[in-house]
């Protein structure tokens, strides 16, 4: 497109900005998304990042098909004076790669593979009911504006006021065991996206309304508005597709934090009920039962799942930012 | 199995957990009474029937820790774990308590506050107690019979006072006429709301108790009650002035009986006792002033309590319910520290019910499979093993109710493993020879009972009975599911993990829950395997005017034998707890009755 | 153009309009947490006589559970509840304590279901070892962590920038209590260079009071120092590629003065309005390290009132920990008009 | 006799990235003398503010390579340390940049970011400093220094913080001013007025200027010299009159049509060069230009593998060109026709 010599602020800037600018014209002509893959292909952190977080994935859906039952004990490997495992490093053989557990000698692998499923399913839901709300939100506040962002602004206001750690340690302690139709393990787990969700959309409004506010001034919105569209049609084909970039960099941050949510939950006796494996909850188990100390591959084991899952959701978000957002300088 | 109590987990199921029983099955030597009891080395176990490290000596801080605060309240009218009317005897005298001697010895109720124990009328309704004349309040005021008639008062009053046992209420006479008819429906128990409310007659309102002078208390009972001495051995007899009384919070202070008074509480973070300096050793042998000041610190990680144990810089774990696993891993693999160790039994029983009623387990003889086909030595190990989990068990009753007898009339002990011939030949006898199914409920937040059920599965596969799991949480364990008998008989849960600890040690408070069929009840039901046995229905009702303990002793070891004939129990351990004696720690000897060291005597070096 | 405006009168009536804006918060953050505890369970199925069942012990008779209702002031309508509870807080309340009405003064915040005790004064006693706790660790982690990430950003791409933001990223992976543990097992078992961690109050021993807090500290601090680094390496490198540091260094000012005075100043903006809610937050992380390090403090005392479902002492932390973080936001708000003349308005 | 201030001879400036060596200035060479003005034109990413930032010396801590020679009076720059220049900045040379409001620190009051300008090259005291700042406010115009100096730049207007951003420059009496876009970020009418200060600024002084800018129009009137720069290296390079009278390259003659005129009859389209500015990292073979250049085919395909050399095309007027001089006179003729019936059918249609 021919323009009249372009008063881009790039040129002069700082030269690093201005290079990001320079190659973001060498490469005119691809999406955004291209040119974001393209960035973070060569960001080899975040890559291996993003393997592990898919990895992680696979292990949560396929998995618990592919290791023992998590729930049988194994009796005979364990000492049944001591209660602990036979043999070192808490039990490693070929048939238990991580070892079993003290007292129980349940399969410690099964229960990292089936508490993978069960901490990222609660990570996922939680992200997605915290972005859906936030999103919806954030983008009426900024586009409508006036009263209805006020009154949204205030009501974030007030949802960021409560503590959200005590809260939902509270809650959930206060709820029968079973209610709302649900019960066990699906009311706790229900309970415990909605507290998160619910308590954490205002993180994500708050971006979602900045972006909105100054999106909502751009031209293209101008553009569609003089062509007679309507408000919905603006917000959701014109405005939603400029937002993907944002919603998707904190949706990966927001993963990460909800993991660690869980499993401080689950350490604090609030989370998964038992049997059903959760990281936080064997890390509780081995706390508690004191068997850390001398089988600290029982801590150990599940603080690293917790360690690397994170880590990895972290690593890949922050790539993801980079390759979205070039100003941001990582 | 010291365990943080997880959420949900309502104070009344901690309640159930309440600790309280005898002397092991090692059967101690009879040590002396009062407090003695024979001195010996440390040596493993010792202090379950010596007193280890015996000494006058007085000075130092004794430090106790608990991994959680105090279980319910330090008010003596409102506790019900064995933690606390152990401990409570430093600070508070009730009318009777458990001898301060290691060994069965201790198991017996001696006079306290009174001076002898309490004399009933022959009709059994009325029991009489003098107390001593000479017993002084920490301000110095003398203790009369109606402060024993007002902390009586006291636990009438519910709302400030729920947690303690209500036996008071229920036992004694109607406080009138028209209570009397409520009661004799069932309606109502008492009727007397409690000095808070009733202040009439200067706060003596309770009708059912009465002081002719101030030595004498007379207790008016509604039945005979032949166990009434147990019941004043409870710490909610001890006398509360009725002028310092606090209500709600007395629990900050009482004013104290015992030894020690206290200096400073703060709830869930430290308690601080120092000397009563009006305590006349002379007035309460069953206690000690050692010590120049006793802290406790509450809610200490579970695992740095048993460090600081083994460091020294704590000398007792409060609850006394053993270490934890790295402890005893430590222990036991040092002959030095587990000379320093005890292995009594704690007083449970965990046991599982064969039900009578579920088909096809009221066939007797598809129970007696059941009780030959489990593999009693993996059950144990479900538990923990011989020391943390306990020994295996064979009777209904643990070793330290008073009159339980040694028999295994299914193998127990000699053939642990299961005995699969005899297994079958009752299959057999049954009419299914190649087995059956039913299910077994267990608590699925309790690890143990989740493995001895797995191991149950295992073990009774062997002869062809398939069971099917139903774990079910605590908190609604006996209200939903395995305490409503329609339930259990709908889902066909012919078997039921439990555990049980008596109030007193006898075979009326082993039994009459768990055992008769008067205790049935449709919803929170603790007779879980629905036993209505005739013979042992009649035993038990004979407790409540038999007042002869050799009669009394024959009937527990009757009811237990009874029990086990009908195979309706399957017991699986008397539980045991490793206990860690520091070498300063003087006096130091397990009390038989709460299953933990007599915390009334300690001293330090 | 600008009408120059009386100086202080901005901010003065920045700062009352918000105290009004905050106490109305605080009130409508109060009725919804009410409501939450309250109304929720029953609304899930929670019936008060189940509630006050739970405090009493063994086989609980009808009589005895509607008197712990009545006790409770359980049985009374909810709005009513709430009502009594707001009275409490702004004018004291009396309670039944037995045998005389005791006197709860303002704030009550009611009485504990389990303990029978006031709230107001078992949280107050648990404060000083929260704050001995959050204060320690916040200053910790915001010199480290600034530092840090100062000295990263301004040495981009060098061995200490990589190995300090590897360091960090591990940081804020780390589930807390699980370096807390690990911290606990090292240093006051295995090596015991801090052994038998307790609390001891500053004033009776202050070098005590420290040793035995330096673990938590460095514990808690850990995980806030990690993400301030990044975000001050992140706030650095941004700022310094700003125009104005480019008109700084073209002023010819020494690169001393260029990273600090108009540096680190527009850097550090940002981080302390996240410093003040990270504060107002600290409790979450405080039950975690006091649970961890058996401190009784605010957070262990939170534990114990869930563990307990005592609902007075719930709603009263929840509130006090709201009450925190709504402060720190107005602390936050008059602290950024103050730094940042942008604001003022 | 010619008082040379600045002479940049070859002047590199090479940015090795990840993606490639960015040639950002690619052999640069101009001087100026004191009282003189330079007007460094060209598109973004051309080069010109890389240029600016190297003779201030900013480049300092970045990965850049700088190759060539700059003297400032004499005196080398490129090499010499960076406390030297340092001392250099803001005393001998200054300079004013695009985006007064996003140049100046938002925390800190006008006057105290003119003081500490003023305070950092001599030794005098806070008040004095302070003093001085007023007295600059004063003399680029800023009504009521005394009080505006305690605002801070958000209370400005655009035009008044490029004033500020004037008398912070002008705090030291730099001999050497570079305004790099000084008019770009504000009102048409602000810009003549800032101009008009530069201009004036500049007689008082009497330093030497360099104005970089994108517009011609902005140099048109105030420069005695104008280099064009296109994708880091010289395109032409003469006195504005030559420049503008005999443009020699056909970048330029876009650069001229592209431009608004106040003095002829205003174009409402400008006249785009086709296409956008090369990548650095990719600079188009030959003459970098070649991809948009119309004439580009009538050099016997040398543009596309030669790098035209700077030549003269009248004298001291240079430009870097394939095409000969006669080429380059027949297609400016046709250019200016082409442009002036244009605008004609333009206005025609506009008056119908």
């Amino acid at each position: 497109m021919a323009a009249p010599l372009d008063v881009a602020p790039s040129g002069d800037v700082a030269p690093e900005a201005m290079l990001s600018g320079i190659s973001a014209k060498a490469i005119e002509g691809r999406s955004l998304g291209q040119i974001a893959w393209l960035r973070l292909r060569r960001d080899k952190v975040a890559m291996a990042g993003g393997a592990v977080v898919i990895f992680l994935i696979l292990v949560a859906i396929f998995g618990p098909f592919l290791v023992q039952n998590p729930d049988i004990y194994h009796a005979n490997l364990i000492n049944p004076t001591l209660s602990r495992p036979n043999g070192p490093f808490g039990g490693i053989s070929v048939a238990h790669p991580f070892g079993v557990e003290p007292v129980t000698g349940r399969d410690v692998l099964s229960r990292i593979v089936n508490g993978a499923r069960v901490s990222l399913l609660i990570a996922f839901l939680a992200t997605a009911l915290a972005v859906s709300i936030g999103v919806v939100m954030g983008i009426i506040a900024g586009y409508v504006g006036g009263w209805v962002d006020g009154v949204i602004a205030r009501s974030m206001d007030v949802f960021l006021a409560f503590p959200l750690l005590v809260f939902a340690i509270a809650l959930v302690g206060v709820i029968p065991s079973s209610a709302f139709g649900l019960s066990g393990n699906s009311l706790r787990i229900g309970l415990l996206v909605f507290v998160i969700g619910f308590f954490a959309w205002p993180y994500m409004g708050r971006i979602i309304r900045g972006q909105t506010l100054s999106l909502r001034e751009r031209e293209f919105v101008d553009a569609a508005r003089s062509i007679g569209a309507r408000g919905p049609y603006i917000l959701f084909r014109e405005l939603l597709p400029n937002l993907v970039a944002p919603i998707l960099v904190y949706s990966t941050l927001l993963i990460p934090t909800n993991i660690l949510f869980e499993a401080a939950l689950s350490y604090l006796g609030v989370g998964i009920i038992p049997p059903t494996p959760s990281w936080g909850g064997m890390i509780s188990d081995a706390v508690n039962s004191g068997f850390y100390s001398i089988d600290p591959m029982y801590m150990i084991i599940p603080g690293l799942a917790i360690f690397i899952t994170v880590m990895a959701f972290n690593l890949f978000g922050d790539g993801l930012r980079d390759a979205l957002d070039p100003r941001s300088s990582r | 199995m010291r365990t943080r109590k997880t959420i949900g987990l309502a104070a009344i199921g901690a309640a159930a957990a309440l600790a309280l029983a005898a002397c092991g099955g090692s059967g101690g030597s009879g040590g002396s009474g009062g407090g003695g009891g024979t001195a010996t080395k440390a040596s493993f176990n010792a202090g379950v029937t010596h007193v280890v490290n015996p000494s006058n000596h007085k000075g130092g801080t004794l430090n106790f820790a608990s991994s959680s605060g105090i279980p319910d309240s330090a008010d003596p009218g409102n506790t019900y774990y064995a933690q606390m009317w152990n401990l409570t005897r430093l600070y508070a005298m009730p009318l009777m308590t458990y001898a301060s001697c290691p060994g069965p010895c201790g198991l017996k109720v001696v006079p306290d506050l009174a001076t002898g124990p309490g004399v009933v009328s022959n009709n059994g309704l009325t029991w009489t107690y003098h107390i001593q004349p000479n017993v002084h309040f920490e301000d110095g005021t003398l203790v009369t019979s109606q402060d024993v008639k007002y902390a009586v008062e006291r636990t009438f009053d519910r709302s400030k006072f729920p947690l303690g046992p209500g036996y008071y209420p229920s036992l004694l006479a109607p406080q009138n006429a028209t209570c009397a008819k409520a009661m004799a429906a069932g309606k109502t128990t008492g009727c007397y709301p409690g000095p808070y409310v009733d202040r009439s007659k200067n706060l003596m309102g309770l009708n059912a108790v009465q002081t002719p002078n101030s030595t004498t208390v007379v207790f008016h009972l509604a039945k005979p009650f032949a166990d009434f001495n147990y019941v004043t051995a409870i710490p909610q007899s001890a006398p509360v002035p009725p002028n310092k009384d606090t209500g709600a919070n007395y629990q900050l202070h009482p004013i104290s009986t015992g030894p020690y008074m206290f200096q400073s509480y703060q709830i869930n973070k430290q308690l601080t006792m120092v000397p009563n300096p009006h305590w006349n050793p002379a007035t309460d042998p069953n206690a000690k002033q050692l010590p120049s000041k006793i802290v406790l610190t509450f809610n200490v990680n579970p695992n740095d309590v048993d460090n600081r144990l083994l460091a020294g810089d704590i000398q007792v774990d409060l609850p006394g319910t053993g270490v934890q696993a790295a402890a005893r891993t430590k222990i036991l693999t040092s002959n030095s520290l587990k000379a320093q160790s005890d292995n009594p039994v704690s007083g449970f029983e965990w046991f599982m019910t064969l039900n009578n009623k579920v088909p096809p387990m009221n066939n007797i003889h598809c129970r007696m499979a059941v009780e030959y086909a489990a593999n009693k030595t993996n059950n144990q190990t479900a538990y923990g093993g011989p020391y943390a989990g306990g020994t295996i068990g064979s009777t209904a009753a643990p070793p330290n109710v008073v009159g339980q007898k040694h028999f295994d009339l299914y193998e127990a002990t000699t053939k642990s493993q299961g005995d699969l011939t005899k297994a079958k030949q009752q299959l057999q006898a049954c009419g299914h020879p190649n087995g059956f199914s039913t299910g077994i409920t267990y608590r699925s937040d309790r690890p143990k009972e989740v493995s001895v059920a797995q191991a149950m599965q295992a073990a009774l596969a062997r002869v062809g009975i398939k069971l099917t799991l139903h774990g079910f949480p605590t908190a609604s364990y006996t209200s939903n599911f395995a305490g409503v008998p329609n339930y259990v008989h709908s889902h066909d849960l012919g078997i039921t993990v439990y555990g049980w600890a008596p109030d007193w040690p006898d075979g009326y408070g082993e039994f009459y829950y768990i055992a008769d069929g008067a205790a049935i009840s449709p919803v929170g039901n603790t007779n879980l395997g629905e036993l209505n046995d005739p013979l042992v229905n009649s035993l038990l009702g004979k407790f409540a005017t038999e007042n002869s303990a050799t009669v009394r002793n024959s009937y527990t070891s009757q009811i237990d034998m009874q029990i086990m004939k009908d195979a309706a129990f399957l017991p699986i351990v008397y539980a045991k707890a490793l206990l860690y004696r520091p070498s300063n720690l003087t006096n130091v000897y397990v009390q038989p009755f709460y299953g933990m060291y007599n915390y009334a005597v300690l001293g330090l070096k | 153009m600008t009408a120059r405006a009386p100086a202080p009168h901005p901010v003065i009536t920045f700062i009352v309009r918000r105290l009004i804006a905050t106490v109305f918060l605080l009130i409508v953050v109060s009725m919804i947490t009410f409501a939450i505890f309250f109304l929720l369970p029953r609304l899930a199925g929670q019936t008060t006589r189940g509630l006050a069942s739970q405090y009493i012990g063994r086989n609980p008779t009808p009589a005895a559970v509607h008197a712990i209702e009545q006790q409770l002031g359980l049985d009374a309508p909810l709005p009513v509840q709430y009502g009594r509870f707001l009275r409490g807080i702004v004018l004291g309340e009396h309670f039944n304590a037995g045998t005389s009405k005791a006197y709860c003064p303002p704030p009550c915040f009611g009485y504990s279901f389990k303990n029978q005790q006031p709230v107001w004064p078992m949280m107050v006693s648990g404060l000083p070892v929260t704050i001995s706790l959050a204060a320690g660790a916040a200053i910790l982690w915001l010199v480290g962590g600034v530092a840090i990430g100062v000295i990263s950003a301004l040495r981009r791409g060098t061995l200490f920038d990589r190995f300090s933001m590897g360091v960090a990223l591990a940081g804020v992976s780390l589930p807390i209590f699980f370096t807390g543990l690990i911290a606990l097992e090292l240093f006051s078992y295995k090596w015991p260079i801090f052994p038998n961690v307790q609390f001891v109050p500053f004033t009776q021993n202050p070098l005590l009071w420290a040793r035995n807090l330096v673990l938590p500290w460095i514990v808690l601090a850990f995980l806030y120092a990690a993400l301030y680094a990044r975000l001050t390496r992140a706030g650095m490198l941004e700022t310094m590629s700003e125009d104005y540091i480019r008109t700084a260094r073209a002023k010819g000012l020494p690169e001393r003065t260029v990273i600090f005075k108009h540096g680190l100043r527009a850097a550090l903006t940002p981080i302390v309005t996240i410093f003040g809610m990270d504060i107002g937050l600290l409790l979450g992380g405080a039950i975690l390290t006091e649970v961890t390090f058996s401190l009784h403090g605010l957070g262990l005392f939170t534990v114990e009132a869930i563990q307990n479902q005592d609902l007075p002492e719930i709603l009263g932390v929840t509130l006090l920990a709201a009450f925190f973080i709504v402060i720190a936001n107005l602390v936050v708000d008059v602290l950024y008009a103050v730094v940042d003349p942008r604001v003022r308005r | 006799m010619p008082d040379t201030l600045l002479d940049v001879a070859d002047l590199r400036i090479h940015f090795p990235t990840s993606d490639g060596l960015v040639k950002a200035v690619d052999g640069i060479s101009f001087s100026l003398e004191r009282g003189q003005t330079l007007g460094i034109v060209g598109e973004s990413g051309s080069g010109k503010s890389v240029t600016s930032l190297g003779i201030m010396g900013l480049h300092h801590g970045t990965n850049a390579q700088i190759t060539g020679h700059i003297k400032l009076d004499g005196e080398e720059l490129v090499g010499a340390t960076p406390g030297r220049v340092r001392e250099l900045r803001g005393s001998k040379m200054a300079m004013i940049f695009q985006d007064p409001l996003s140049s100046l620190h938002p925390y800190y009051t006008i006057g105290a970011q003119i003081a500490e300008a003023y305070l950092v090259h001599n030794q005098v005291g806070k008040k004095v400093a302070h003093k001085h700042a007023i007295d600059l406010l004063g003399r680029v115009g800023i009504p009521q220094p005394a009080s505006r100096a305690d605002d801070y730049p958000h209370q400005f207007s655009g035009g008044m913080r490029q004033r500020a951003m004037i008398a912070m420059a002008l705090s030291c009496d730099p001999e050497l001013l570079i305004a790099d876009e000084p008019t770009t970020a504000l009102d048409v009418t602000v810009q003549a007025q800032i101009l008009d200060l530069i201009w004036d600024l500049q007689q008082e002084y009497h330093s030497a200027v360099i104005i970089i800018t994108h517009d011609l129009g902005v140099v048109a009137e105030l420069s005695d010299d104008i280099l064009v720069m296109y994708a880091g290296r010289m395109a032409e390079y003469g006195s504005a009159e030559d420049t503008f009278d005999q443009p020699g390259h056909p970048y330029t003659w876009g650069l001229l049509a592209s431009m608004p005129r106040i003095d002829e009859a205003r174009l409402e389209r400008l006249v785009p060069i086709k296409g956008t500015p090369p990548s650095l990292i990719n600079v188009p073979s030959g003459c970098a230009f070649h991809p948009r250049c119309r004439y580009a085919g009538f050099t016997g395909g040398r543009s596309q593998t030669e790098v035209p050399e700077l030549r003269e095309v009248s004298p001291g007027h240079l430009a870097a060109c394939h095409l000969t001089g006669d080429q380059r006179r027949k297609f400016r003729t046709e250019l200016v026709l082409e442009e002036t019936e244009a605008s004609t059918a333009r206005m025609t249609q506009g008056e119908a």
